[in-house]
Protein backbone atom coordinates (compact mmCIF):
# COMPACT_ATOMS: atom_id res chain seq x y z
CA UNK A 1 0.00 0.00 0.00
CA UNK A 2 2.83 2.27 0.07
CA UNK A 3 3.77 4.93 -2.64
CA UNK A 4 6.09 7.17 -4.10
CA UNK A 5 5.00 9.62 -6.00
CA UNK A 6 4.72 12.90 -7.65
CA UNK A 7 1.29 13.89 -7.92
CA UNK A 8 -0.51 14.87 -4.41
CA UNK A 9 -2.23 12.31 -2.73
CA UNK A 10 -5.89 12.77 -0.89
CA UNK A 11 -6.46 12.52 3.05
CA UNK A 12 -10.20 11.62 2.44
CA UNK A 13 -9.38 8.62 0.44
CA UNK A 14 -6.42 7.46 2.21
CA UNK A 15 -8.65 7.61 5.76
CA UNK A 16 -11.55 5.50 3.53
CA UNK A 17 -9.34 2.73 3.08
CA UNK A 18 -8.02 3.16 6.51
CA UNK A 19 -11.19 3.08 8.24
CA UNK A 20 -12.88 -0.11 6.18
CA UNK A 21 -13.27 -2.46 8.20
CA UNK A 22 -15.66 -3.34 11.29
CA UNK A 23 -12.90 -4.55 13.64
CA UNK A 24 -11.10 -0.83 13.73
CA UNK A 25 -11.63 1.24 16.19
CA UNK A 26 -9.14 3.89 15.66
CA UNK A 27 -7.34 5.70 12.66
CA UNK A 28 -4.52 7.41 13.42
CA UNK A 29 -3.19 9.95 10.22
CA UNK A 30 0.07 12.40 10.40
CA UNK A 31 0.46 14.60 7.07
CA UNK A 32 3.72 16.61 6.39
CA UNK A 33 3.82 19.56 4.72
CA UNK A 34 5.96 21.88 3.22
CA UNK A 35 6.26 25.28 5.44
CA UNK A 36 7.36 28.85 5.11
CA UNK A 37 10.14 28.11 7.21
CA UNK A 38 12.57 25.10 7.13
CA UNK A 39 16.00 25.64 7.71
CA UNK A 40 15.69 29.01 6.45
CA UNK A 41 13.14 31.58 6.63
CA UNK A 42 10.67 32.55 3.28
CA UNK A 43 10.86 28.98 1.66
CA UNK A 44 8.85 29.44 -1.19
CA UNK A 45 9.25 25.97 -2.69
CA UNK A 46 11.09 22.67 -2.22
CA UNK A 47 12.50 19.74 -4.78
CA UNK A 48 12.29 16.15 -3.53
CA UNK A 49 14.89 13.95 -4.67
CA UNK A 50 15.36 9.48 -3.86
CA UNK A 51 16.52 6.65 -4.16
CA UNK A 52 14.35 4.57 -6.37
CA UNK A 53 14.16 0.45 -4.90
CA UNK A 54 15.68 1.48 -1.99
CA UNK A 55 13.13 3.65 -0.86
CA UNK A 56 10.37 1.32 -1.24
CA UNK A 57 12.01 -1.41 0.41
CA UNK A 58 12.97 0.69 3.61
CA UNK A 59 9.20 1.71 3.63
CA UNK A 60 8.35 -2.04 3.56
CA UNK A 61 10.75 -2.48 6.04
CA UNK A 62 9.72 -0.07 8.45
CA UNK A 63 6.43 -1.22 8.17
CA UNK A 64 7.23 -4.59 9.03
CA UNK A 65 8.60 -3.28 12.09
CA UNK A 66 6.05 -1.31 13.24
CA UNK A 67 3.77 -4.73 12.50
CA UNK A 68 5.60 -6.55 14.60
CA UNK A 69 5.47 -4.10 17.56
CA UNK A 70 1.74 -3.30 17.95
CA UNK A 71 -1.68 -5.07 16.55
CA UNK A 72 -2.34 -3.29 13.27
CA UNK A 73 -4.75 -3.32 10.40
CA UNK A 74 -4.03 -1.10 7.74
CA UNK A 75 -0.88 0.70 7.05
CA UNK A 76 -0.20 3.46 4.50
CA UNK A 77 2.59 5.13 4.17
CA UNK A 78 2.77 8.16 0.73
CA UNK A 79 5.98 10.19 0.09
CA UNK A 80 5.83 13.06 -2.63
CA UNK A 81 9.02 13.54 -4.66
CA UNK A 82 9.60 16.13 -7.43
CA UNK A 83 8.71 20.32 -6.75
CA UNK A 84 6.47 20.92 -4.03
CA UNK A 85 5.32 24.60 -3.27
CA UNK A 86 4.79 25.80 0.00
CA UNK A 87 1.92 24.45 1.61
CA UNK A 88 1.78 21.53 -0.34
CA UNK A 89 1.26 18.12 1.31
CA UNK A 90 4.82 15.86 1.50
CA UNK A 91 4.33 12.86 3.38
CA UNK A 92 1.13 10.67 4.67
CA UNK A 93 1.18 8.37 7.13
CA UNK A 94 -2.10 6.11 8.25
CA UNK A 95 -2.68 3.43 10.53
CA UNK A 96 -5.58 1.58 11.63
CA UNK A 97 -5.94 -0.60 15.07
CA UNK A 98 -8.66 -2.07 17.18
CA UNK A 99 -6.49 -0.26 19.73
CA UNK A 100 -5.31 3.54 19.66
CA UNK A 101 -2.72 3.60 21.54
CA UNK A 102 -1.26 0.85 19.40
CA UNK A 103 -2.50 3.34 16.15
CA UNK A 104 -0.56 6.60 17.95
CA UNK A 105 2.40 5.05 18.54
CA UNK A 106 2.76 2.89 15.02
CA UNK A 107 2.10 6.12 12.88
CA UNK A 108 4.88 8.00 15.03
CA UNK A 109 7.58 5.27 14.91
CA UNK A 110 6.91 5.35 11.32
CA UNK A 111 7.41 8.94 10.61
CA UNK A 112 10.41 8.96 12.88
CA UNK A 113 12.20 6.18 11.02
CA UNK A 114 10.98 6.98 7.56
CA UNK A 115 12.72 10.36 8.40
CA UNK A 116 16.21 9.01 9.68
CA UNK A 117 16.42 5.68 7.41
CA UNK A 118 14.08 6.47 4.01
CA UNK A 119 16.57 7.76 1.04
CA UNK A 120 14.71 11.16 0.47
CA UNK A 121 16.45 14.42 0.28
CA UNK A 122 15.15 17.93 0.13
CA UNK A 123 16.62 20.79 -1.38
CA UNK A 124 14.58 24.25 -0.22
CA UNK A 125 14.53 27.46 -2.63
CA UNK A 126 13.61 30.98 -0.82
CA UNK A 127 13.80 33.75 -2.68
CA UNK A 128 17.53 33.95 -2.34
CA UNK A 129 18.88 30.40 -2.52
CA UNK A 130 18.25 27.22 -2.87
CA UNK A 131 20.70 24.71 -0.40
CA UNK A 132 20.18 21.31 0.11
CA UNK A 133 18.39 21.18 3.72
CA UNK A 134 20.64 19.51 6.76
CA UNK A 135 19.08 16.26 8.57
CA UNK A 136 18.66 16.86 12.21
CA UNK A 137 19.71 15.63 15.27
CA UNK A 138 16.67 16.22 17.25
CA UNK A 139 15.52 13.52 14.29
CA UNK A 140 17.80 11.07 15.24
CA UNK A 141 16.93 10.85 18.84
CA UNK A 142 13.64 10.69 18.22
CA UNK A 143 14.14 7.78 16.21
CA UNK A 144 16.61 6.18 18.87
CA UNK A 145 14.23 6.78 21.64
CA UNK A 146 12.54 3.64 20.15
CA UNK A 147 15.04 1.40 20.00
CA UNK A 148 15.40 2.11 23.95
CA UNK A 149 12.17 1.87 24.37
CA UNK A 150 11.95 -1.99 23.46
CA UNK B 1 30.97 -4.37 -12.62
CA UNK B 2 29.85 -2.39 -10.65
CA UNK B 3 27.18 0.06 -10.76
CA UNK B 4 27.74 3.34 -8.34
CA UNK B 5 25.39 5.40 -7.87
CA UNK B 6 25.33 9.20 -6.21
CA UNK B 7 22.56 11.35 -4.71
CA UNK B 8 21.63 14.71 -2.91
CA UNK B 9 24.81 17.20 -2.63
CA UNK B 10 27.08 14.07 -3.38
CA UNK B 11 25.22 13.84 -6.98
CA UNK B 12 25.05 17.87 -7.51
CA UNK B 13 28.91 18.30 -6.80
CA UNK B 14 29.94 15.83 -9.32
CA UNK B 15 27.47 16.63 -12.07
CA UNK B 16 27.14 12.64 -12.49
CA UNK B 17 23.86 10.53 -11.33
CA UNK B 18 25.84 7.19 -12.17
CA UNK B 19 28.68 5.73 -13.14
CA UNK B 20 30.00 1.83 -14.31
CA UNK B 21 33.18 0.79 -12.70
CA UNK B 22 35.09 -2.84 -13.53
CA UNK B 23 35.14 -5.09 -10.20
CA UNK B 24 38.13 -5.54 -8.67
CA UNK B 25 39.54 -8.21 -6.42
CA UNK B 26 38.62 -7.31 -2.33
CA UNK B 27 37.44 -3.98 -3.32
CA UNK B 28 35.14 -2.30 -0.36
CA UNK B 29 32.88 0.21 0.27
CA UNK B 30 35.62 2.17 1.63
CA UNK B 31 38.15 1.12 -0.75
CA UNK B 32 36.16 2.41 -3.87
CA UNK B 33 35.09 5.74 -1.89
CA UNK B 34 38.60 6.09 -1.49
CA UNK B 35 39.42 5.62 -5.03
CA UNK B 36 36.59 7.43 -6.54
CA UNK B 37 37.68 10.68 -4.23
CA UNK B 38 40.71 10.42 -5.75
CA UNK B 39 39.08 11.39 -8.91
CA UNK B 40 39.62 15.28 -8.82
CA UNK B 41 38.82 18.52 -6.72
CA UNK B 42 35.33 17.95 -7.18
CA UNK B 43 35.11 14.00 -6.54
CA UNK B 44 37.30 14.42 -3.20
CA UNK B 45 34.97 17.01 -2.01
CA UNK B 46 31.74 15.01 -2.78
CA UNK B 47 33.34 11.73 -1.04
CA UNK B 48 35.02 13.31 2.09
CA UNK B 49 32.43 14.60 3.94
CA UNK B 50 32.06 12.91 7.36
CA UNK B 51 28.84 12.70 7.50
CA UNK B 52 28.64 10.52 3.58
CA UNK B 53 26.04 7.23 3.95
CA UNK B 54 26.81 4.23 1.92
CA UNK B 55 24.16 1.81 0.51
CA UNK B 56 25.16 -1.52 -0.82
CA UNK B 57 22.15 -3.25 -3.42
CA UNK B 58 19.68 -0.72 -1.99
CA UNK B 59 20.63 -1.63 1.69
CA UNK B 60 22.08 0.89 4.14
CA UNK B 61 25.57 -0.22 4.69
CA UNK B 62 28.87 0.10 6.79
CA UNK B 63 32.08 1.40 5.68
CA UNK B 64 34.27 -2.21 5.93
CA UNK B 65 32.24 -4.56 4.05
CA UNK B 66 33.60 -6.43 0.88
CA UNK B 67 31.40 -5.90 -2.37
CA UNK B 68 30.98 -8.47 -5.08
CA UNK B 69 30.75 -8.63 -8.96
CA UNK B 70 27.26 -7.31 -9.75
CA UNK B 71 27.00 -5.20 -6.59
CA UNK B 72 24.59 -1.54 -6.88
CA UNK B 73 26.47 0.78 -4.84
CA UNK B 74 25.39 4.43 -3.24
CA UNK B 75 26.82 7.17 -1.98
CA UNK B 76 24.50 9.83 -0.35
CA UNK B 77 24.59 12.66 2.53
CA UNK B 78 22.37 11.85 5.36
CA UNK B 79 18.27 11.31 4.31
CA UNK B 80 16.08 14.39 5.51
CA UNK B 81 12.77 13.50 3.96
CA UNK B 82 9.25 13.52 5.46
CA UNK C 1 -14.13 24.79 16.91
CA UNK C 2 -15.04 21.88 19.34
CA UNK C 3 -18.52 20.29 18.41
CA UNK C 4 -21.11 17.87 20.13
CA UNK C 5 -23.30 16.55 17.40
CA UNK C 6 -25.45 13.54 16.33
CA UNK C 7 -24.69 14.12 12.58
CA UNK C 8 -22.06 12.27 11.15
CA UNK C 9 -18.63 14.64 10.29
CA UNK C 10 -16.46 14.64 7.25
CA UNK C 11 -12.49 14.12 7.29
CA UNK C 12 -11.70 15.16 4.87
CA UNK C 13 -13.63 18.85 5.75
CA UNK C 14 -11.80 18.69 9.01
CA UNK C 15 -8.51 18.20 8.19
CA UNK C 16 -8.92 20.69 5.19
CA UNK C 17 -9.18 23.72 8.45
CA UNK C 18 -6.50 22.32 10.21
CA UNK C 19 -4.19 22.29 7.30
CA UNK C 20 -4.79 25.91 6.06
CA UNK C 21 -1.52 27.76 7.32
CA UNK C 22 1.54 28.28 5.48
CA UNK C 23 3.60 27.94 8.91
CA UNK C 24 1.65 24.51 9.62
CA UNK C 25 4.42 21.55 8.91
CA UNK C 26 2.47 18.56 10.77
CA UNK C 27 -1.22 17.76 11.07
CA UNK C 28 -2.23 14.62 13.27
CA UNK C 29 -5.54 13.40 13.50
CA UNK C 30 -7.57 10.58 15.25
CA UNK C 31 -10.49 8.97 14.33
CA UNK C 32 -12.35 6.50 16.92
CA UNK C 33 -14.92 4.44 15.35
CA UNK C 34 -17.91 1.63 16.74
CA UNK C 35 -15.93 -1.55 16.54
CA UNK C 36 -17.75 -5.22 16.71
CA UNK C 37 -16.23 -5.98 20.00
CA UNK C 38 -16.38 -3.67 22.76
CA UNK C 39 -16.97 -4.89 26.30
CA UNK C 40 -18.96 -7.69 24.49
CA UNK C 41 -18.35 -9.60 21.06
CA UNK C 42 -20.78 -8.98 17.97
CA UNK C 43 -21.55 -4.93 19.20
CA UNK C 44 -24.48 -3.86 16.32
CA UNK C 45 -24.80 -0.70 17.82
CA UNK C 46 -24.52 1.68 20.39
CA UNK C 47 -26.52 4.94 22.40
CA UNK C 48 -23.91 7.78 23.52
CA UNK C 49 -24.98 9.97 26.30
CA UNK C 50 -24.02 13.09 27.54
CA UNK C 51 -24.16 16.25 29.50
CA UNK C 52 -24.52 19.25 27.45
CA UNK C 53 -22.81 22.59 28.68
CA UNK C 54 -20.33 20.36 30.71
CA UNK C 55 -19.23 18.49 27.75
CA UNK C 56 -18.25 21.48 25.64
CA UNK C 57 -16.61 23.07 28.83
CA UNK C 58 -14.34 20.00 29.39
CA UNK C 59 -13.15 19.80 25.89
CA UNK C 60 -12.69 23.83 25.95
CA UNK C 61 -10.54 23.20 29.30
CA UNK C 62 -8.29 20.25 27.69
CA UNK C 63 -7.88 21.92 24.75
CA UNK C 64 -6.30 25.15 26.43
CA UNK C 65 -4.49 22.88 28.65
CA UNK C 66 -2.76 21.05 25.15
CA UNK C 67 -2.09 24.68 24.05
CA UNK C 68 -0.82 25.39 27.32
CA UNK C 69 2.12 22.02 26.94
CA UNK C 70 2.62 22.55 23.39
CA UNK C 71 2.98 25.34 20.29
CA UNK C 72 -0.51 24.26 18.41
CA UNK C 73 -2.02 25.68 15.49
CA UNK C 74 -5.51 24.67 14.83
CA UNK C 75 -7.52 22.20 17.31
CA UNK C 76 -10.23 20.29 16.65
CA UNK C 77 -12.71 18.00 18.67
CA UNK C 78 -15.77 16.32 17.45
CA UNK C 79 -17.91 13.92 19.27
CA UNK C 80 -20.99 11.85 18.49
CA UNK C 81 -23.58 11.62 20.13
CA UNK C 82 -27.03 9.48 20.20
CA UNK C 83 -27.37 6.16 17.91
CA UNK C 84 -24.69 5.01 16.15
CA UNK C 85 -24.14 2.03 14.09
CA UNK C 86 -21.16 -0.25 13.21
CA UNK C 87 -18.47 1.30 11.76
CA UNK C 88 -19.68 4.99 11.88
CA UNK C 89 -17.47 7.82 13.20
CA UNK C 90 -17.46 8.52 16.91
CA UNK C 91 -14.93 11.15 17.80
CA UNK C 92 -12.39 13.13 15.67
CA UNK C 93 -9.08 14.90 16.99
CA UNK C 94 -7.19 17.13 14.84
CA UNK C 95 -4.21 19.07 15.69
CA UNK C 96 -2.05 20.63 13.34
CA UNK C 97 1.43 22.59 14.09
CA UNK C 98 5.13 23.55 12.93
CA UNK C 99 6.31 20.67 14.57
CA UNK C 100 5.46 17.11 14.49
CA UNK C 101 6.41 16.04 17.79
CA UNK C 102 3.65 19.14 19.44
CA UNK C 103 1.08 17.23 16.76
CA UNK C 104 1.38 13.86 18.15
CA UNK C 105 1.83 14.68 21.73
CA UNK C 106 -1.20 16.92 21.74
CA UNK C 107 -3.57 14.75 19.50
CA UNK C 108 -2.90 11.94 22.17
CA UNK C 109 -3.31 14.35 25.01
CA UNK C 110 -6.39 15.30 23.76
CA UNK C 111 -8.04 11.99 23.57
CA UNK C 112 -6.60 10.64 26.85
CA UNK C 113 -8.38 13.19 28.92
CA UNK C 114 -11.58 13.11 26.37
CA UNK C 115 -11.84 9.79 27.43
CA UNK C 116 -11.34 10.18 31.33
CA UNK C 117 -12.82 13.70 31.97
CA UNK C 118 -15.35 14.43 29.23
CA UNK C 119 -19.27 13.53 30.44
CA UNK C 120 -20.05 11.08 27.40
CA UNK C 121 -21.37 7.17 28.39
CA UNK C 122 -21.80 4.91 25.96
CA UNK C 123 -24.54 1.70 25.63
CA UNK C 124 -23.64 -0.83 23.74
CA UNK C 125 -25.78 -3.28 21.95
CA UNK C 126 -25.48 -6.61 20.85
CA UNK C 127 -28.28 -9.26 19.20
CA UNK C 128 -28.36 -10.01 22.89
CA UNK C 129 -28.79 -7.62 24.93
CA UNK C 130 -28.01 -3.53 25.68
CA UNK C 131 -25.56 -2.80 28.63
CA UNK C 132 -23.66 0.41 29.59
CA UNK C 133 -19.62 0.16 28.73
CA UNK C 134 -17.48 -0.23 32.07
CA UNK C 135 -14.68 2.80 31.96
CA UNK C 136 -11.42 1.24 31.62
CA UNK C 137 -8.48 1.14 33.79
CA UNK C 138 -6.16 1.35 31.24
CA UNK C 139 -7.69 4.57 29.98
CA UNK C 140 -7.40 6.50 33.85
CA UNK C 141 -3.42 4.72 33.65
CA UNK C 142 -3.24 6.40 29.89
CA UNK C 143 -4.45 10.30 31.33
CA UNK C 144 -2.35 9.83 34.31
CA UNK C 145 0.97 9.39 32.52
CA UNK C 146 0.83 12.83 30.93
CA UNK C 147 0.68 13.79 34.64
CA UNK C 148 3.66 12.04 35.86
CA UNK C 149 5.08 13.30 32.73
CA UNK C 150 4.99 17.27 33.39
CA UNK D 1 -33.16 25.39 44.62
CA UNK D 2 -30.83 23.13 43.53
CA UNK D 3 -31.32 21.47 40.13
CA UNK D 4 -30.39 17.99 40.15
CA UNK D 5 -29.21 15.85 37.26
CA UNK D 6 -28.53 12.28 36.42
CA UNK D 7 -27.04 10.27 33.80
CA UNK D 8 -26.29 7.18 32.49
CA UNK D 9 -27.48 4.06 34.08
CA UNK D 10 -28.14 6.40 37.06
CA UNK D 11 -30.77 8.08 35.18
CA UNK D 12 -31.63 4.71 33.84
CA UNK D 13 -32.17 3.05 37.01
CA UNK D 14 -34.28 6.17 39.21
CA UNK D 15 -36.18 6.25 36.29
CA UNK D 16 -35.52 10.16 36.15
CA UNK D 17 -33.34 12.44 34.16
CA UNK D 18 -33.43 15.51 36.76
CA UNK D 19 -35.25 17.11 39.52
CA UNK D 20 -35.67 20.32 41.68
CA UNK D 21 -34.95 20.49 45.24
CA UNK D 22 -35.69 23.17 48.24
CA UNK D 23 -31.67 24.82 49.07
CA UNK D 24 -31.34 23.40 52.89
CA UNK D 25 -28.57 25.29 54.93
CA UNK D 26 -24.89 23.50 55.05
CA UNK D 27 -26.20 21.25 52.05
CA UNK D 28 -23.10 19.67 50.86
CA UNK D 29 -22.73 16.98 47.78
CA UNK D 30 -22.33 14.06 50.13
CA UNK D 31 -24.96 14.97 52.23
CA UNK D 32 -27.49 15.56 49.17
CA UNK D 33 -26.94 12.02 47.94
CA UNK D 34 -27.43 10.36 50.83
CA UNK D 35 -30.65 12.28 51.54
CA UNK D 36 -31.56 11.13 47.67
CA UNK D 37 -30.40 7.49 48.23
CA UNK D 38 -33.11 7.12 50.92
CA UNK D 39 -35.84 7.66 48.91
CA UNK D 40 -36.10 4.14 47.69
CA UNK D 41 -34.45 0.94 46.57
CA UNK D 42 -33.82 1.97 43.43
CA UNK D 43 -32.47 5.48 44.73
CA UNK D 44 -30.05 3.53 46.98
CA UNK D 45 -29.08 1.39 43.74
CA UNK D 46 -28.23 4.44 41.54
CA UNK D 47 -26.21 6.40 44.66
CA UNK D 48 -24.61 3.84 46.04
CA UNK D 49 -22.23 3.01 44.03
CA UNK D 50 -18.46 3.09 45.19
CA UNK D 51 -17.42 4.34 41.77
CA UNK D 52 -20.47 7.37 41.79
CA UNK D 53 -18.98 10.92 40.53
CA UNK D 54 -20.43 13.84 41.23
CA UNK D 55 -20.01 17.65 39.48
CA UNK D 56 -21.65 20.68 40.62
CA UNK D 57 -22.21 23.65 37.63
CA UNK D 58 -20.59 21.46 35.37
CA UNK D 59 -17.75 20.93 36.66
CA UNK D 60 -16.41 17.55 38.38
CA UNK D 61 -16.16 17.76 42.22
CA UNK D 62 -15.44 15.75 45.13
CA UNK D 63 -17.41 14.32 48.15
CA UNK D 64 -17.80 17.32 51.12
CA UNK D 65 -18.19 20.12 49.11
CA UNK D 66 -20.97 22.76 50.28
CA UNK D 67 -23.70 23.97 47.60
CA UNK D 68 -25.01 27.61 47.09
CA UNK D 69 -28.59 27.87 46.51
CA UNK D 70 -29.26 28.14 42.60
CA UNK D 71 -26.22 25.16 42.38
CA UNK D 72 -26.47 22.81 39.60
CA UNK D 73 -25.26 19.26 40.77
CA UNK D 74 -25.26 16.06 38.15
CA UNK D 75 -24.78 12.39 39.79
CA UNK D 76 -22.87 10.19 36.79
CA UNK D 77 -21.32 7.11 36.86
CA UNK D 78 -17.57 6.99 35.14
CA UNK D 79 -17.28 9.07 31.98
CA UNK D 80 -16.95 6.50 29.06
CA UNK D 81 -16.63 8.24 25.82
CA UNK D 82 -14.37 8.40 23.11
Amino acid sequence: MNRVQTQDFSVAEEYAKLADNPGCGAVVTFVGKVRDFGDNQGVTQMELEHYPGMTEAVLEQIEAEARQRWPLDEVIIIHRVGSLALTDQIVFIGVSSAHRKAAFAACEYLIDFLKTRAPFWKKEQTQAEAHWVDAKDSDEQAAAMWLEDK
Amino acid sequence: MIKVLFFAQVREIIGVDHIELEYQHSMTTNSLRTFLASQGDKWEQALGSDNLLVAVNQTLSQWQVELEDGDEVAFFPPVTGG
